[in-house]
């Protein structure tokens, strides 16, 4: 059942702990999950990748070759990483903030960032967000499950916007 | 004598110190460039001798003139 | 004779030490037995003694304590991870103006910026003495070393006003002439929970005084007599007074500070750690 | 629900010392080791232990050596350029015989390098990086479980041999994060203490059985005398050919006596292996992939693994090479362990270095790659 994910963007976005909060939630499920992330040469601002793969076997080599889900959520991550997209993969993108969709069959766009702000009160919830978005996509773990884990990272007074975010995120594609 | 004298020659360098600031040139050094008390009556038993010797090889000790 | 209660705090079989004639490493040495003698509750077996490298850095050998002869310019860290590990040790760090104002200087900054609970001791002879003369941070402008054989023109450091700005809470200077000065120097700086630094001018007469031509270990000690200013009539003391090569000695600075160990203690309690 | 959690690789060599004993870090921050420091920042002063950001590498081994011979068991970990910095008290800890662990996360070099991007470029770095005919043991792990697990032994190791320990891991397992299960109980090796008193002769670096000193602990009322310089038993510099010669001989047959019980080396697919692929770290992790896809190919091929790495697996790689036909060395770097690998195998096969210094881990393909290579080199 391997399903390999990237989660890709700008420094700050918070894609990485987006990826991390999807890993951990499989992993709670009793799957195996590994996460790994590269940055531009300083650890903030630029660019930002993180990728999860998620298996029922153990997981060695730790990078993602060929991603079955990439989220895209700059047009500049969106052009680099669709190319070695599992033709049969999903390219999810930022609607707003990658304007030109990349030539590639299935591309699901959503407003991540522009549903945070307006729904949530700020950008800051685009990464939880897009995490429910892609809970709903991948079906790699129950959407309760991804709740636990969301409320296990967050601060605690924030867990009620995140829930909220998350939700939306969810109910934001069919 | 005011004063009781103990080398540890063994610990002298022959640096000079205790002799150049003996206020009563009680102090010489030998041939050999060890130092030797050459005045004792002179001494006054101040002490500056011992105090700054960097090789702990001179003591003084005062003497009650009753002792003797 | 009385057998000097001191002599108890070296380590006889490996006495006399190395350093030369004249040196005024020695004079420094006991003046730090003696002070630790005078320290109620100071014993040899919670004293350790750590060092640096370089001449002044030998003393360590010759001390009967816990002792520690680190590498060149380490002294204080090695001194702070030993506090902190166990802070019941008494820790007193000797070093020289190369390890502590060169090489140690990054380390020397810190440790008076945290206010650990040290004891350094520095014996400033004005130049590199163990590897034959070379200048030193506080060789002064003019003298000559092997490396500044037309003199140096390398500004020097004042190491206690260094200390002061840095953050030491304790800040004393003396001579190895002044040997009754320099050990009450040393033990108020004992006494000091904080950051304690106490320069001793020390006469290097093989590597410095020779090559400068300023003549015998006396006389580079009668010349200490002579521009040695006591604090109180330094500060009293018209600008044009403070002439050439007159310097203030005594305790030049002290300042009321949370030591490193306590402060500590404070996150230890807040991270729930300090029953264990 | 599983007991296992998602943990990160530098989290779990934090979690791991901790659990061994360490009750001291100090440190400087450098990616990407830095969530070891931040980790042990928080975790520390929690049991009692004590955290020091220093103002630089060197400060950093400097307090870990004086609080590891106030008692405490230490750590301090860094990257490429802090390593560097840290060699000079690397040096001092193996001549004073202070058990200390140094974690190396390392990344690109030399340099400042890459400062994020993964490599195993240190690798000869950890054995002789500081000056002299230094002691010291290497460990590396491949995933974030055993980052755990090789903290615990470092940290044994550091006590049991009262030497530097290298933690070398890289930046692929210690960014990694995975799902971990960890052991409930592990074996800690206890601070070695004096067996005679001062009255009875104690001598601080006099050799136990085992080569290795029991050293006091500053405080207990030993008096002894700690130095960089070379010493004899009482501790004490002594500037003598046999007492030198000695010296050395012991510091590093301390550590080869117990090379065989210290030597960990894991083998896959290794019964009838013709080929081997021979790596450690993170790239090991690829290269299991590589030898798995190779025998779907119908390539007797097999990996091993080096935990340990310092001291070189010298025998098991000897008598390995003697049934095999070639050796393909993975490694993320110009070529170092391959000389190793060299060295050990005297010519019984052919080894070939596969090697990537580019910022980016090897692809299975190109392992695959290197060990159809050899097959064709070796079979024709």
């Amino acid at each position: 059942m391997r399903k390999q994910l990237r989660l890709s963007g700008s420094g700050g976005q918070g894609v990485i702990t987006a990826a991390i909060i999807l890993a951990e939630a499989a992993v709670s499920e009793g799957k195996q999950a590994v996460q790994s992330q590269s940055y531009g040469p300083e650890a903030r601002g630029g660019a930002s990748k993180s990728e999860v793969i998620i298996d029922d076997e153990q997981i060695f080599h730790p990078h993602v070759k060929n991603p079955d889900f990439v989220l895209a959520m700059t047009q500049k991550a969106a052009d680099k990483y669709f190319a070695d997209l599992n033709p049969e993969g999903v390219l999810i993108l930022d609607d707003d903030l990658v304007p030109n969709s990349p030539d590639f069959k299935n591309i699901i766009r959503v407003p991540i960032t522009k549903l945070a702000v307006e729904k949530v009160g700020k950008s800051l919830f685009a990464n939880i967000v897009a995490l429910g978005v892609l809970v709903k996509v991948t079906k790699l773990v129950d959407f309760e499950t991804i709740k636990k884990a969301v409320s296990h990272r967050v601060p605690p007074h924030t867990i009620e916007q995140n829930m909220n975010a998350l939700q939306i995120g969810f109910d934001s594609v069919d | 004598m005011k004063s009781e004298f103990t080398l540890k020659l063994e610990r002298c360098k022959g640096c000079g110190i205790c002799v150049a600031f003996c206020p009563k040139q009680v102090l010489a050094l030998d041939k050999l460039g060890k130092v030797y008390v050459a005045n004792h009556e002179n001494c006054i038993a101040c002490g500056q001798c011992e105090l700054r010797c960097p090789d702990y090889a001179i003591f003084m000790d005062k003497v009650k003139e009753a002792a003797k | 004779m009385i057998e000097r209660s001191y002599e108890k705090f070296f380590r006889q079989n490996r006495l006399p030490h190395l350093w030369c004639p004249g040196c005024g490493n020695g004079i420094g040495m006991k003046a730090i037995v003696q002070a630790i003698e005078k320290k109620s509750g100071w014993t040899q077996d919670n004293t350790v003694i750590v060092s640096g490298i370089g001449c002044s850095s030998r003393a360590s050998g010759y001390m009967d304590f816990d002792t520690l002869h680190t590498a060149h310019g380490r002294a204080i860290p090695f001194a702070t991870g030993i506090k902190l590990a166990n802070p019941e040790l008494n820790v007193v760090v000797i070093t020289g103006d190369g390890d502590c104002t060169a090489i140690g200087g990054n380390h020397f900054i810190h440790g008076c910026r945290r206010n650990i609970d040290l004891t350094v001791v520095l014996f400033n002879n004005n130049i590199y003495g163990m590897t034959g003369g070379q200048a030193s941070p506080t060789t002064p402008l003019g003298k000559k070393a092997t490396t500044a054989p037309y003199g140096s023109v390398d500004r020097p450091f004042d190491a206690c006003k260094l200390a002061e700005a840095a953050g030491a809470t304790y800040v004393a200077r003396s001579t190895a002439f002044h040997v009754q000065h320099l050990t009450k120097m040393i033990e108020d700086g004992m006494d000091n929970k904080g950051f304690s630094f106490i320069e001793a001018l020390v006469q290097c007469p093989t590597a410095y005084g020779r090559r400068n031509k300023i003549g015998e270990p006396a006389k580079m000690m009668a010349w200490m007599r002579d521009n040695a200013v006591m604090k109180n009539a330094w500060d009293k003391l018209p600008d044009e007074k403070k002439l050439e090569e007159k310097f203030p000695i005594g305790l030049l600075y002290k300042s009321e500070a949370e030591d490193y160990d306590t402060a500590y203690s404070h996150v230890i309690e807040i991270a729930g750690g300090a029953a264990k | 629900m599983s007991k296992a959690k998602l943990m990160q690789g530098n989290g779990a060599i934090a979690e791991g010392a901790l659990a061994a004993g360490v009750r001291f870090y100090g440190g400087y921050p450098i990616t990407p080791s830095t969530e070891i420091a931040e980790g042990m920042a928080k975790m520390l002063p929690a049991v009692g232990g004590i955290f020091m950001q220093a103002e630089d590498e060197i400060a950093g081994m400097g307090l870990v050596l004086g609080a590891s011979l106030a008692g405490k068991k230490v750590l301090t970990a860094s990257s490429g350029p802090g390593i560097s910095l840290k060699q000079e008290l690397i040096g001092y800890a193996a001549a004073a015989e202070i058990p200390v662990v140094i974690v190396n996360v390392q990344r690109v070099g030399p340099s400042t390098g890459q400062p994020t991007a993964p490599s195993q470029g240190d690798v000869m770095q950890a054995r002789w990086g500081t000056h002299g005919d230094h002691s010291v043991i290497v460990l590396s792990p491949w995933s974030v479980r055993e980052a755990y697990d090789v903290a615990v032994r470092s940290v044994n190791y550091a006590e049991r041999f009262r030497t530097p320990v290298i933690l070398l891991t890289d930046e692929i397992v210690g960014h990694l994060r995975e799902n971990v299960e960890l052991p409930e109980e592990i074996e800690i090796y206890p601070r070695r203490t004096p067996k005679k008193t001062r009255a009875e002769g104690y001598e601080p670096y006099a050799p136990d059985d085992d080569l290795v000193p029991n050293v006091a602990n500053f405080g207990e009322g030993y008096h002894i005398h700690v130095t960089g310089l070379i010493h004899d038993e009482t501790g004490f510099p002594v500037g003598s050919p046999k007492v030198t010669e000695d010296f050395i001989n012991r510091m590093h047959e301390k550590i080869s006596r117990a090379a065989d019980e210290i030597i960990d080396v894991k083998q896959d697919f290794m019964d009838d292996a013709e080929f081997a692929v021979v790596s450690f770290g993170g790239t090991a992790r690829t290269a299991y992939e590589s030898v798995k896809n190779a025998r779907a190919k119908g390539i007797k091929v097999g990996l091993i693994r080096l935990v340990t790495i310092f001291p070189f697996a010298d025998k098991i790689l000897h008598d390995l090479a003697g049934k095999l036909k070639g050796i393909v060395v993975a490694e993320l770097n110009y070529g170092q362990i391959v000389h190793e690998v060299r060295r050990a195998v005297e010519g019984q096969c052919k080894v070939n270095l596969c090697a990537k210094y580019n910022m980016q881990i090897f692809e299975p393909e190109e392992i695959e790659s290197a060990i159809e290579e050899i097959v064709k080199e070796v079979n024709g």
